[in-house]
């Protein structure tokens, strides 16, 4: 047992550091979610990408640096240590593109990747509806067999699309074969986000940011290319493990250490009258310290070959609560303050949007009810009792 | 021994919360944040027709000279409904730093026709509404000085609109203790708010759990939102002694450490309801368009605001340990 | 709205304080669940009845005051702040009498309250059994109608009966009527503890006291004189809201604001090294405070007539867990010492012991799994789904 | 990188768990509470046999020189499994201090055949067992003493004997540094004594609500139950990770402060097990017949044994704000 890298793992980190360390910007951004802020992070992920360190996963044809698993980590560590913006990119790089090279064919994946690598075209997931919110398999938007034209039709409503107000292109799940039950007959589309008869009305969240948005389909037509894997298996292609090892399963663990950290900081300079806030900061600390560590071992297991399965769900109960936590003892440690937005505020009103941003972790991404549900079930084999939201 | 509401109490919280029922007030208050003041300006002037703004101002001067509990009464009502503006600083804290430099005005707050907002660094660094208000103050130490209101500061809670305020004439000294009781029935008033907020996530979030169904049931049938949802129920019911056993102590000499405890149990009650309230609703519940989220923001201010939790666990602390 | 008391409940008050700080044992007695402690509790049950101080809420006639209900929380503070010790006859004075007195006969009342009241017959309850630990309803042990003799033959078998292992007589519930459902077909029985076909097998608890016992039941012969209420009424007779208001579900708030003080002086002594406890003294003090204020709010409902119902719930709730969180801080104040028992501890043990009792809190009489299930829905109004336990 | 037990390792691990699992540690655990300790001594031979013994004793002095993952595996096993007796303070302690004084000692200690306890105030101040002890030392600051046991004290966990001690003859003082190191590995096999509890109480508790039947269903269906064990999950998993981070550093300059994360984090993990587990079986586990309450026991002991959270929280600060 070690936690020693190779000189090749050691020199990739280096590099990447020294890269960041010279190009991060040195202003914060606009929020991700303004115009601004969208437009400022397309040309962020432009430097990435024209360094190659905007997908560095990938394999080099596609404008990666077929990094291993571990590379990954010590990037991602790297990253959030530098303070570098918020990936606008991440969803399509994180949920879409494990999905595209596990399941997409070779004209897929060379007409979405490039314009993905380097920020062209942004990825917005359409996952959810009015009606399903935590229920995924309850899909009620359709998709309808259109011989004539070789492709479908898509009718319906998605709603909590991250991205999509400002976003290029969309991904998601319809039910092309309205007989078959729940899980069954959903086939698994792209599309333009800009395609005839696609409006999309932005919501606000309560950081007043449209973060999210409501997709209406009316008759959009995507043609057959644009069905990953094959019709009719589409919960199957989205829930395939590849979709989560990278992404929110295995959340970068970089970015809980560098808050950690920030929060330490932010306790030296005001922790000196305020001991009972102790306790909370160390366990901030350690707890950010117990989910990198943690990740080597997934990504020991993972990189031998191992499946992530229900413990991707324990992951996810850790991170969400440990975020939480963590602002909250933040907050409290700005006292009067803490109410403050905006540039005038501490750290740029950091800490309060990031506590805003704190809160949707235990809800998104299956609700935190829902992960403890599968990990009673499916890691301590309790019996099932109807599944819970 | 009597420890509860009695019919002219439970009357008026009854006829505060049938008029904000119907008043629209989520609406006025996202107008408010937006700096547009008239919806909430006509809430201003109904609830102090309704004797709100004369609870404590003297009756020789105008007012109904009333018990603390009608204030609890009232601001839990005003927490309750999300009613924005600087009822605080008007209702509760300007009387009684006016009273010896400014008794002509007691009675114009009184009756609603004067709005007054302040600061108190270092608790209430900033002073809510000053662009609304015809008169800022500067409470520094036992000073008591005019102010000029400076830039805007955004809170979390888009309704409540922050200035700064910078001290231009000093006023008068006020006696010993004036600005502590000031502060404290303050305190107390911004408790009965958090308490309000408290119910109504609370009430939200039932209602929710009760018609949202998700797996082919209403989600309020499972236990893990159930018990989440008594739980909220729990901290609430015993926060609410604390805030009328403060009431009632107010003048005493434990009221500085009675206050402060029914502002740390509202807090975390009402905190522990938003928290709930929010993932209860799930996603709905984080977007702006949702009134649900104005309560959150409110409580996530309130309980900051008029001393942190962390200053009032250390005035209880001294309190306790003193004796 | 006021906490203000008349001149003679205050002079109740005044005298209650008064003679307890001159009869209160300067030493601590051996634990309650010992042959010792128990003999020497009874001695003071005898100490207390004899000054008229053992059930001042019971009528004159039976050795009690006619005290109110403010009067009762008076002494009950009085009694707490003493320091005097644990009544070994609660049981039967909190849960029995109340029942005695509202549905036992005449001859019953004179027959066993004036020997409850001077500790000369101390009673323990027969509620759980093996198979029905929270599932109150589903009783198998049965009672058989003996008309030869003039009355029912228990059989079964009790568990968890607080005291059992050195009390005179038991009270429980028997199914009487084999072909009714649950709740009905349920009688509730009187009888002595050393009758023929009755066996106590004493249970050792975390402290190693046997605060409870099994008690088997072998034909167990019980006079129609020794049913309370109608045979098959039992469970209505159980559950009046008369057995729970000075009970369980009004636990004394005296208890709780003793020993938030107790903490308060410890941390006085301890505290100045541990600031990071600071939150968790102040909060075990509030919520001793606020359950005090809360239960003035109840004796003000219930001396207007009003019901507890399902607030009982909410009660049990809130002081269980207080009880367990002040304990657990007490430890916590007390560092490597945490761990000590007996006389030679830190405050002769009481904290350790008192903790470990604490963790019976949230498990006997109702868990709070069921607690919950209550006041979601019969307070909340939420819908059921198969009680829970 | 490779952050994951060895074949080697998980062969240990489980030659010791086989092995308890067939010993009928309970019962032995029961009797050395009450002062007989045949049973114990069995399996303290036993586990010698096994290696444990040898595992902190250097090669060259008879014993393994196994790394402090191995240790972290072999008290994880202790811990789950209720072993009585001063395995801490003889498999770990003992070797670090005896290597300079009483260097022919090790050989014995990793045999077996020689039991040593001690205390080391302020975090020890009692030695463990010094009944069936052949030696009591007493570490006072880098003073190593040996002591003589003087008059038992009751634990909350009855198979914990705890004695004063009253230092006899100085024996050495020792090296700087060398008795920090010597309690910062006792601490971290604390820690793995804590997690291996943990553990061992969460597959009680889920076996017990597998099998217990209320209202018509086994427990472990309820929303309740169920989201409590998950979360005890939630925290062993994450617990478990900082032990072997902490025995990965031992010897670097981070060492004291990863030890006395692991040590708070197993303390929490394994004190939530517990609590869980004794609400998920109900009054059962409240009895001293049943098992459980040998192992809830020992937590809330272990949780102040070798330095308390508090302190352990303190050094971790010490640590992250110094740098």
């Amino acid at each position: 047992m070690n936690i020693d890298f190779t000189a090749q793992e050691l020199a990739f980190r280096d590099e990447a550091r020294a890269w960041l360390h010279d190009h991060v910007p040195a202003k914060p951004l606009p929020p991700l979610d303004s115009a601004e802020g969208f437009a400022a992070r397309r040309e962020w992920e432009a430097t990435l990408a024209e360094a190659r360190w905007s997908v560095v996963s990938w394999p080099a044809e596609y404008r990666g640096r077929d990094a291993s698993m571990i590379e990954w980590v010590l990037f991602e560590e790297e990253y959030y240590r530098s303070g570098a913006p918020v990936r606008v990119a991440q969803n399509g790089i994180s949920l879409l593109a494990p999905i595209i090279f596990g399941h997409g064919t070779r004209e897929q994946r060379d007409r979405y990747l490039p314009s993905m690598a380097d920020g062209t075209e942004i990825w917005a997931q359409a996952w959810s509806e009015p009606e399903a919110g935590s229920d995924l398999a309850s899909i009620r938007s359709t998709a309808t067999r259109d011989d004539a034209r070789g492709g479908w039709v898509l009718n319906g409503q998605k709603t909590w699309s991250s991205r999509a107000p400002f976003a290029d292109r969309g991904f998601g799940l319809f039910r092309s074969d309205p007989d078959a039950e729940r899980h069954r007959g959903l086939t698994y589309f792209l599309f333009p986000l800009n395609a005839d008869g696609i409006t999309i009305r932005p919501i606000p969240q309560l950081d007043g940011h449209p973060g999210f948005a409501e997709i209406f389909f009316d008759d959009v037509f995507v043609p057959d290319a644009d069905v990953l894997g094959a019709p009719g298996d589409g919960w199957r292609v989205a829930m395939s493990t590849a979709g989560n090892e990278r992404g929110l399963s295995l959340r970068s663990p970089g970015r809980f250490c560098a808050a950690a950290d920030r929060l330490v900081a932010l306790w030296r300079e005001r922790g000196a009258d305020q001991p009972h806030l102790r306790d909370r900061v160390v366990d901030s600390w350690i707890a950010a310290q117990a989910y990198r560590l943690y990740t080597w071992g997934t990504v020991t297991r993972l990189s031998g070959g191992g499946d992530i399965g229900a413990h991707g769900s324990v992951n996810k109960l850790f991170w969400s609560q440990l975020d939480v936590a963590l602002h909250e003892t933040a907050l409290d440690l700005l006292g009067p303050e803490s109410e403050l937005r905006g540039p005038d505020a501490a750290a740029d009103g950091a800490w309060l949007d990031g506590y805003l941003f704190s809160l949707s972790g235990p809800i998104y991404a299956g609700t935190n009810e829902i992960q403890r549900n599968i990990v009673a079930e499916r890691l301590l084999g309790l019996p099932k009792e109807g599944r819970a939201r | 021994m009597r420890f509860a509401l009695n019919d002219e109490q439970l009357a008026f919280s009854r006829s505060l919360d049938d008029f904000l029922g119907t008043a629209e007030v989520p609406g006025a208050a996202r107008a408010w944040g937006e700096g547009d003041a008239a919806s909430g300006r006509k809430i201003w002037q109904r609830l102090a027709d309704l004797g709100v703004h004369a609870l404590c101002v003297p009756e020789d001067a105008g007012g109904l000279g009333a018990s603390p509990i009608d204030l609890v009464v009232a601001f839990e009502q005003i927490g309750r409904h999300l009613v924005p503006g600087p009822y605080i600083e008007s209702v509760v804290v300007a009387p009684a730093l006016l009273q010896a430099t400014d008794p002509e005005s007691l009675a114009e707050l009184a009756a609603g026709s004067r709005v007054v907002t302040l600061a108190a660094p270092p608790g209430t660094p900033f002073a809510l509404d000053a662009d609304v208000a015809d008169r800022v103050l500067l409470v520094d130490g036992d000073e008591l000085n005019l102010a000029e209101a400076g830039s805007l500061r955004r809170s979390v809670d888009s309704t409540r609109r922050l200035f700064e305020v910078t001290a231009k004439d000093r006023l008068a000294a006020l006696p010993t203790g004036a600005v502590a009781a000031a502060l404290d029935a303050a305190a107390l008033a911004c408790s009965a708010q958090l308490l309000g907020a408290g119910e109504r996530l609370l009430e939200e979030a039932v209602e929710y759990a009760k018609n949202r169904r998700q797996f082919g049931r209403a989600i309020g049938e499972f236990q893990a939102l159930k018990h989440a949802l008594a739980d909220v129920r729990v901290a609430l019911d015993f926060a609410r002694p604390l805030l009328h056993g403060a009431a009632v102590s107010v003048g005493s000499a434990d009221a500085a450490r009675d206050v402060s405890a029914a502002k740390v149990a509202a807090s975390d009650a009402a905190y522990l309801a938003a928290r709930t309230a929010l993932q209860v609703h799930g996603a709905i519940g984080y977007t702006l368009e949702h009134d649900l989220g104005l309560w959150i923001t409110k409580v996530r201010a309130l309980v900051a605001a008029w001393g942190t939790t962390a200053t009032h666990r250390a005035r209880v602390l001294a309190a306790i340990t003193a004796a």
